[in-house]
């Protein structure tokens, strides 16, 4: 679904945030993208949705090079994929409905449909009780699960979760990754970025290991370090 | 686009102009003003225009007989001038009238014409009006070659230098109305320009959830629409309110101007400044958007 | 408050100007431009105030003496005018000077004077003029009372309507001055008000690390005060080259019409354009910054 | 050295955050503040340096009633106080240098000294490479290092944490923590509401745990959850 081939990435003020990567993301998978603070996480997933663009090497979305996308086309690439910011991104004009809602009128859904998956969305992330609130009277918690509400709505072929559960309580992190694992099941590719160190450690899923924008490590069934002796 | 897009565009727009009046009143201020000062100029520049051709139209061509000719000869002379198809009304003065006439042009000092006794020094004369005020240069050289005509006078240059001033007028209009519109253009721009600004940060957001660059413009350009259409309604009721209030001044202090006050006229003044206000609010929007577009 | 702290309001100022770079011409121009119409207006309203009063300075009262007056007569009303401590200059005009310019004024239409032959029905008369035009009507009415004095005018109501009309453009101007003074405000808040919107996060976040309401105040008020300074100064150039431009083309169309081009006059214009800029600034920012500054 | 009394802090909007909550935090202490998302945790420290006032009950600061302060006195309570806020908040306008300089201008510190202090903090975060950027042009990670760094910069009485180990890797947390163990030492009073269960069962502080807006729990050498039985 994903290839990425020689991508190098460095930033107008000269930081390398990715260097060389190459790798190969196939449909269904679930993928955790490890790695130090500064590691070159975020900036692998935002070329995946062209937020930027690599300064040398190819993005292959579904065999579609995203790279040399025509601008007219990045709004389509986008519908295809859920997510979850780091930095949340929620409209701060617009409640919680309506910023959930935002992300189905640009596919134009239909009024009715929208009446019925958003309240579906919310009451998955557990924020039933919180429909009509502005972001800015949320918790932290609250407004990185309206972000993962927003991601999944539209029921994209790959969602993309950037530390998202970095601001929840372990119950409420354990409840999330269940929802993911569930989209996952339904045939959703998920690329997770984390810290978690917990969560990934205990899926034992493939992990790519990022440091100082490099690959350092990618295994079928990983942990979150490089295993010493037998897992815990 | 689905139908209802385009009610979510038009509930979008509305929504941003409750939800930031005081931005959206300061918009419309911006607006009226500019529409204010570009009314006022197009309403002084056509004014003054139709002034000057009232003016020009009472302008008229003196045609001065030989004191001596016989009333027949006069006669003849007259129909001649009344039966030329550029010719519009012709007056005829009379000897006596002449006197009369020159003595209360002289006023007080025209007491002295009494020295004159019964003489009456002043020759026949007929006061032509010409259809089209240009024509009468080539008039009056024409009327000049009639019979006994002493001479031809027409406002010794008056006529064309009020047809001067008239073009006069109506260039330095242009340039003022042309001015003016571009500081409204400018400024509402600037205002629009301000409002994406303060919100480039949603426009990221809604680009990287997947709308397209129309599906974020046309709330926007529906807005600065809206915005300019009120500002328009605005600068339409003050500006009417102050000519209704100039033109009755004007018509008591200052009768011999000519105001133009029919509907037709004010009614295509509205046209216009409306369709400036959303044709402005629309070009304001479409440069401040064309910046944050590119996330 | 420490001098290096008033460095760091003068250095966030102006990098903030420098880094908002679209956002400080916006912001300049938008002063400018009004600043430019107040300008004009305040021009304009001098202007022909100043041309009234020249006017009014240049209008006289003619004394003329009974027609068979003897020259020692005349001569002594004469003196008696020039010796009047409100009259500033007595210009003697004789009978032959009369007929004279009596002829010149007629035009073409003079020739009929020759009917008079060698007659000369005209009186000797003196031009007086007032020190003040305003004692004018005083005057003619204490000249009447002179010997041989036949009668006495002065521009039979003309002087009193100039003077009305000097008032009422005072009048007028003051209140079109006025109104765009309080639009030029207005502008200016609405774009400062925009700038500080834009930037209601940062002041909350400045706020939050315990800083003081004047500590950020001071960068956008001093901001503010920059923007309408550097607005003035576009504003008084483009002023200036216009109001030559119109002041040449007025001196050699229309002699008759006074303009001011003295440096006092200029640089009066400038310093009142400046502080109006200044300050609607620094206004506009204090009106802008209140309602986010409650964080 | 806060106090809190019966304090209950209902939002505008209905939602109660605080429920009838009484809490005193000792000079010199570090706490931890756990509990699921929305529990109000953030709340709590908005209420001690007048980010928000209590509905009802009283707030003390070193003795003074934080709630009843005139607005002119509320830059110097908060100069006491460094604040890591869990959405970061930089000023986007600044370099991280500036961003931290800012903190210490406020105070009026000499020019000598922010040369001095600045590269100083940002080191002890692991920053250094990264004085001249903007925000906008960190990773998660490194801007949550900004705001701490900006927390610590002017040697505060009291630093008050909102989840500030959200965005870093299991080994940057923990330098971060050391650090934050150091500046307690020096006698800073630390309040911390954190998810990362790891870490406070190591640490073994106080804990004060909410729930729905109510204090459930406070033991002095707490765990992240309820003990059951013996500390793993
Ligand atoms: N817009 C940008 N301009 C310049 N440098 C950037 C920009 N965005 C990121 N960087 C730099 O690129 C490197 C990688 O950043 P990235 O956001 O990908 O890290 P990350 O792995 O997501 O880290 P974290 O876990 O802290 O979020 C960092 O050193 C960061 O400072
Ligand atoms: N400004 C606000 N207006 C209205 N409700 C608010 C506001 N801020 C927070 N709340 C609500 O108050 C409750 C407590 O919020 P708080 O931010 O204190 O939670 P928290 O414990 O910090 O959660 P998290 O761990 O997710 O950050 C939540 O239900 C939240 O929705
Ligand atoms: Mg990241
Ligand atoms: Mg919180």
């Amino acid at each position: 679904m994903i290839q990425m081939h020689k991508v190098t990435k460095a930033y107008p003020n000269g930081v390398t945030a990715l260097d060389d990567v190459t790798v190969r993301i196939q449909k269904g998978s679930f993928i955790f993208l490890v790695g130090p603070s500064g590691a070159g996480k975020s900036t692998l997933t935002k070329l995946i949705f062209r937020e930027e663009v690599p300064t040398r090497g190819q993005v292959l979305f579904n065999g579609k090079s995203v790279n040399r996308m025509r601008a007219r086309e990045v709004p389509f690439l986008r519908r295809q994929i859920g997510v979850v910011f780091q930095d949340f991104r929620l409209l701060p004009h617009k409640t919680v409905f309506d910023n959930i809602a935002f992300a189905m009128k640009v596919v134009e859904a239909s009024v009715k449909k929208i009446r019925y998956r958003v309240p579906e969305v919310l009451e998955m992330v557990g924020l039933a009780t919180k429909v009509n609130v502005y972001p800015h009277q949320l918790s932290g918690g609250e407004q990185q699960r309206v972000c993962i509400a927003r991601a999944i709505v539209n029921e994209p072929l790959l969602i993309i979760a950037d530390e998202p559960t970095g601001n929840l309580d372990p119950d409420m992190a354990r409840e999330i990754m269940t929802l993911m694992l569930e989209i996952n099941r339904r045939g959703t590719t998920v690329v997770m970025a984390t810290h978690a160190r917990e969560i990934v450690d205990v899926m034992r899923r493939r992990v790519i290991a990022l440091e100082g924008g490099r690959i350092v490590r990618d295994e079928e069934h990983g942990s979150y370090e490089q295993k010493r002796g037998p897992a815990r | 686009m689905k139908f209802r897009t385009l009610g979510y565009f038009f509930g979008e727009a509305f929504r941003s102009l409750g939800k930031n009046s005081w931005l959206s009143i300061a918009s419309i201020a911006t607006v009226a003003i500019s529409l204010l000062i570009l009314g006022s100029s197009v309403m002084m520049v056509l004014n003054s225009q139709y002034w000057v051709q009232t003016l020009a139209s009472d302008l008229e061509i003196a045609v001065i007989m030989d004191v001596d000719t016989p009333a027949g000869q006069v006669k003849m002379v007259g129909d001649k001038l009344r039966n030329h198809n550029l010719v519009s009304e012709v007056t005829f003065v009379p000897k006596a009238e002449a006197l009369t006439e020159m003595r209360q042009k002289m006023g007080d000092r025209g007491d002295y014409f009494r020295a004159l006794g019964d003489q009456n020094p002043f020759p026949d004369l007929f006061r032509v009006k010409a259809k089209d005020p240009r024509d009468m240069a080539v008039l009056a050289g024409e009327f000049q070659g009639y019979q006994r005509v002493e001479r031809v006078l027409y406002g010794q240059g008056v006529a064309e230098n009020l047809l001067n001033l008239s073009y006069w007028v109506r260039i330095g209009g242009l340039v003022v109305m042309g001015l003016m519109g571009g500081a409204a253009v400018f400024l509402i721009a600037t205002t629009i320009r301000l409002t994406v600004y303060a919100r480039r940060q949603e426009v990221g957001i809604m680009k990287s959830v997947g709308a397209t660059n129309w599906f974020i413009r046309w709330p926007f350009l529906l807005e600065g629409m809206f915005l300019g259409f009120f500002g328009s309604l605005v600068a339409v009721s003050l500006l009417f309110a102050a000519y209704a209030v100039a033109c009755h001044y004007i018509q008591t202090a200052l009768p011999f101007v000519a105001v133009r006050t029919d509907p037709a006229f004010l009614w295509q003044i509205f046209e216009v400044l409306a369709a400036a206000g959303v044709a402005i609010g629309a070009a304001g929007s479409m440069i401040s958007l064309r910046k944050y577009l590119h996330v």
